[in-house]
């Protein structure tokens, strides 16, 4: 199949996906017209979409964890304890890494294995193995509305059966579980294969049943300028919209620095409307999440609670519709219910605390508003311009022009030439341009701030400033100053 | 003194590109050839790399968790590759969650690696680590 | 003695020394002339003011818990932990209650239990009963400046046992430890027994021995307006300049809303600086001080994290020179050392995150400054006007006109008429405005506040709402919302 | 039904006023007569109080830690003063930092109190033990 940015058939739909379910035995399961009865019959206060437009119109916070265990019971059993005892409002579960890249014999092992030693092996829920019905006991255990979150580049199958299965929200897109999650997947192909999910999450949608789509906006989590991540996250939401997705939240992960954070959201809520306008996509509804930092973690636990208050301080003040929260574990490892219903319940209080107050939007506010509009309209324009005015077509060009540019990728699609570098006051700025297709004047200003940077810490621009910049966090700073006396 | 050359990578389905990505940087600084092979590698990738290229010291990195899953068999593995001396390290975030480092390690050394590194390890540490091992220094 | 803001005269001072050193017996372990020499052997680095103004000039932002056991080995241990393990800037050492309140024999008898049971019963370190010695033990076995915080309305035995004991820094003055700390104390008196403090204080510094002041900023602790700390820190400031005091750290107490917290400490330093030079102290060095919230915490310690994450990013932001530090235990009781350096290390990685980031002098928080700066001068002038001119005479009228009123005070010297309470966005207002001496405009202001959060609620501003904004944080929110469905 | 009186104080060196303001204020809500003897208030003063005004109950804040040290004795005195029956309630955070309830509650029933409250218990929680002890209502 050729990509562009366009609407499948039916055909082209129905075709693929009857290879698709054969993929694993446990595709057999799904049949589309019971699976749409059964998400019918899910009440407004467990679907997604619904919990995320009354938040949008509260102009309230919503907290949300990651968590995954191999085995269904104590899958719900995590689930449920984050809901009673963090005050979780969204739920997620999180899939494993085998499932993630389609090795789901090697999920069946960590099954079997988990089964041995009496504890998860498996790092996420493996959602594609336990199928269907799995997955509707799941779904129907908790109170709270479920998202499938991962890292898929190819989820057809895991969204066939996660959607069927109860869950209202589905995470990812075809760039974002791309270029962070894998080494050697073409971008066309995971393109592709995205369209396969928000055509069947159209699908759904057109039957009458809203699921959330939720393209992963932190990328490597790991000093991704603004307008690099929001870009992505509107090209992701202009490809689900015309695949006919009507809900779509866009995500960005916490930098550290607060205007540029609170501007970050503010951003990418305005290129988002601004671009699905353009096109012509006018009835979907838009909400934003920010993701308490994504970077190294620090290892002790009171140091981490510094980072997960911090990050939902940004969120509360930039409104943002939902905040993805870490746990006192992160540096650690997968954690434990405890620390993750502990770092929801820190997350809680100060979201409320913060409940009314918001970053007024005054003048170094909007600078960096602006400066972000900037810099994501021209990688969005050139992305058109290279597709000859398709998105899709665009974005392949785009990632081998390096137009776009994910900082510590692990793709070898990605160019890897951009690299980004905190400036004086926290900001992420970029170093080393690349190709990214920014004016001179956007070129000076980043220069300028690192320049700044350099004098004040009487050193060169290096890429020792980077590395020093990707250990600063969980070293217990922002900015990776050089070690002195 | 010779430079004594590595393989690194991040073995099984495991994408953590960052810490990787610094340790390419910083052995080289400290004076290594470094063979990086990037993320999901494969036992097999690894050994074929050292076999190529006569390393020193195969460091596999596993950060995602399945760890313990991935790295069964890689010695057995190296043996029967004829790799019979090769220095063996592993580090990152070995195993699923928060868990004793004392008895990850053992299970570690009892699957056949030199040496065990806890989360976090700085390359420093890596890099005294080696010395020690591959130069006989301290 | 008649009380005035004058300087004493030597006579006056030594006469009352004689008395005080007199009231228990390890007085007479303190020889001045020994004591001075003692000091002036203590190196810079050991000297809160040398540390404080370092971090003036720098900007950084330093931190300090509250801390303090009965026994002296035990209190060495915990503050060495502090230091090492929490990563303390400043160490304090907290007086327990008897002592306080003078009553050194209760003291002495929960020393005694205290060695009897194996743990601390006493609420603090009994400063007076271990005597100069067993101070300068304390003050030795650290490497960080020591400061004793305690509440004590007549602390001048206190004081010159900690100071011959090592003790850089003395914390208090005659508002700030008798209104929220005593209930039958008159001001005359704690205005005259901290002029001793001062005045000490000052012969000190006469002989090049300098030695941090700091009134007590958040008095009472719950929901007291930032103009009436204020006022209370700029008069205690101006009555130990006329002592001979050198070195002033200036304190608030959050209360919660962003904008009005950092304004507070700009306000705070501004109106210091501005009366201390009208009124011709001109050498005299001023810091700030936030205090975490100090009102009811939640019981739940993620929670309890929170609420000091965020009360160590609004000092960040506002750059106040050092942030006393609460724990995760507050709600429950003195905490264990473990719980301190914990929340030391919350706090460090905010501080630290945010070293760099300030918020700007924008619209909003111009406004908030003006709004305290205007309400702080009208008190203060009153304050003045009733005194003739003279800040101590005025200051008891003050507080018997209802001109300065502490919400929630335990004296019964305070007026108890003004009544505080949160308007929709957090900011601490006046609901009952009693006898402060404030303009129609101002009082307008606040009423109008009041009534916006009124009509957002749908209730009548009423004492109800005090209610709900006492328990507010400690429940999980900041602005306390009438329960609902 | 008859209107109760309580005697309610902060109880020795404690100046902790907020709390105390707001009992007041909950329980005249509450329909009780209530004596507020506010704070630093010793043993002597809540009994002489107690007799004066034929109160039917007493009700001891202690916040500051010392609460251990200054409630010893408070029901010998108690009875040596005639009040044997009266109701003895106590609560806040009554000892030196965060212990097991369980222990802590114990230790102040074997001093003679008749309830002992954990910190942060709520007004509500308070004013129905109080009707069950006084009303005998559930
Ligand atoms: C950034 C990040 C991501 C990014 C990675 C982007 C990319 N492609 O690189 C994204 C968001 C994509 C991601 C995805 C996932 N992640 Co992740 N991630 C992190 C995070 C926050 C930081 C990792 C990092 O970059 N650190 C900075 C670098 C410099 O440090 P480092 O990686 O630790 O490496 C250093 C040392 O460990 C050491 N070292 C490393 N290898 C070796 C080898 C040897 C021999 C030696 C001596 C030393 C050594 O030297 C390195 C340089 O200093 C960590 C948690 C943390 N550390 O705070 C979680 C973490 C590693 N991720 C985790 C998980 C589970 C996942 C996911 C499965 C998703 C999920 N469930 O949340 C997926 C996995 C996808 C996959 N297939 O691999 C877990 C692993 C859990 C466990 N082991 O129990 C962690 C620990 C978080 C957690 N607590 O749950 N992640
Ligand atoms: C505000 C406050 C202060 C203010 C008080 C201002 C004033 N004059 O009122 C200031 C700053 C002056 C202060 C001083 C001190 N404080 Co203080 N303070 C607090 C704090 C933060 C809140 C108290 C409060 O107002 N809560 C809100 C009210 C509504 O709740 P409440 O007081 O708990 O009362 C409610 C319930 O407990 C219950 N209740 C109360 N009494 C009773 C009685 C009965 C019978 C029943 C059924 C229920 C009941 O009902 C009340 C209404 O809902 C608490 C910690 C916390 N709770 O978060 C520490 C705390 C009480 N203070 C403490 C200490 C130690 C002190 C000091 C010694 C200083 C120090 N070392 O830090 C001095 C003591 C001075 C003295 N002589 O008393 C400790 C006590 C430690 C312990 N018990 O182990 C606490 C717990 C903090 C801590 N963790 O260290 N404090």
């Amino acid at each position: 199949m050729q990509l562009r940015n366009k609407k499948w058939s039916e055909q082209e739909f129905f075709d693929t996906r009857e290879e698709i379910l054969k993929t694993w035995p446990t595709g057999a399961e799904v049949d589309l017209d019971e699976a749409i009865a059964y998400q019918k019959a899910i009440p407004e206060e467990k679907r997604f979409s619904a919990k995320l437009n009354k938040a949008v119109k509260n102009k309230t916070t919503l907290i949300q964890p990651r968590a995954g265990v191999a085995l269904i019971d104590a899958h719900i059993e995590l689930l449920r304890f984050l809901e009673t005892e963090g005050g979780a409002d969204l739920l997620p579960s999180t899939i494993d890494s085998y499932t993630r890249l389609n090795r789901y014999s090697d999920a069946e092992h960590g099954i079997a294995e988990s089964l041995a030693q009496g504890k998860s092996m498996l790092n996420g829920f493996p959602g594609v193995n336990h199928g269907v019905k799995g997955c509707r006991k799941v779904t129907e255990s908790v109170k709270s509305p479920v998202q499938v979150r991962h890292g898929t580049p190819d989820a057809r199958l895991l969204c066939e059966i996660t959607l069927a299965g109860g869950f209202t929200s589905f995470e990812g897109g075809g760039i974002s579980y791309n270029i962070p999650y894998a080494k050697n997947v073409p971008m066309e192909h995971t393109m592709l294969t995205w369209q396969y999910v928000d055509r069947l999450t159209g699908l759904y949608e057109e039957r009458g049943v809203s699921i959330n789509r939720e393209p992963f906006g932190p990328l490597t989590g790991t000093l991704v300028p603004p307008s690099i991540s929001n870009a992505v996250a509107v090209i992701e939401a202009l490809m689900a919209a015309e695949q006919g997705v009507k809900n779509v939240t866009v995500g960005y992960g916490q930098c550290g620095n607060l205007i540029q954070d609170v501007a970050a959201i503010h951003s990418l809520r305005e290129m988002t409307n601004e671009y699905l306008e353009k096109f012509g996509y006018k009835d979907c509804d838009v909400s934003t999440v920010l993701h308490q930092w994504m970077g190294g973690f620090p290892q002790d636990e009171a140091k981490a609670f510094g980072v997960i208050c911090w990050g939902s301080a940004v969120a509360a003040l930039a409104k943002a519709t939902k905040v993805i929260v870490k746990t006192p574990h992160e540096a650690l490892g997968v954690p434990t219910k405890e620390a993750n219903a502990a770092g929801l319940r820190a997350t809680k209080q100060v979201i409320s605390m913060l409940a009314d107050q918001e970053l007024a939007r005054e003048k170094n506010l909007n600078f960096e508003i602006e400066m972000i509009n900037q810099e994501t309209r021209a990688i969005l324009d050139r992305t058109l311009q290279l597709g000859d005015g398709d998105i899709a077509v665009g974005t392949v060009r785009a990632f081998e022009a390096g137009v776009i540019d994910v900082p510590f990728a692990p793709s070898k699609f990605n160019a890897g030439k951009m690299l980004p570098a905190r400036d004086n006051s926290g900001a992420v700025r970029f170093l080393n341009i690349g190709n990214l297709p920014f004016s001179k004047e956007i070129v000076d200003f980043h220069q300028g701030k690192l320049k700044d940077r350099g004098s004040a810490e009487g050193r060169e621009v290096s890429f020792q400033m980077v590395v020093d910049d990707i250990y600063a966090i969980s070293k217990g700073q922002l900015v990776g100053r050089p070690a002195h006396e | 003194m010779e430079k004594k050359s590595l393989i690194i990578g991040v073995i099984g389905a495991d994408v953590h590109a960052v810490g990787n990505q610094i340790l390419y940087f910083a052995f080289r600084e400290a004076g290594y050839e470094v063979i990086n092979l990037g993320v999901t590698v494969s036992q097999e990738e690894f050994i074929e790399a050292a076999i190529e290229s006569k390393a020193d010291a195969i460091l596999v990195s596993s950060l995602y968790g399945h760890g313990e899953l991935d790295c069964q068999g890689l010695r057995d593995k190296c043996n029967e590759a004829g790799l019979k001396d090769i220095l063996l390290y592993v580090g990152g975030n070995i195993v699923v969650g928060k868990q004793p480092f004392d008895e990850v390690k053992q299970r570690f050394v009892n699957m056949g690696f030199n040496r065990v590194f806890a989360p976090g390890t700085s390359p420093e540490t890596t890099i005294a680590a080696l010395k020690e091992d591959l130069y006989g220094e301290k």
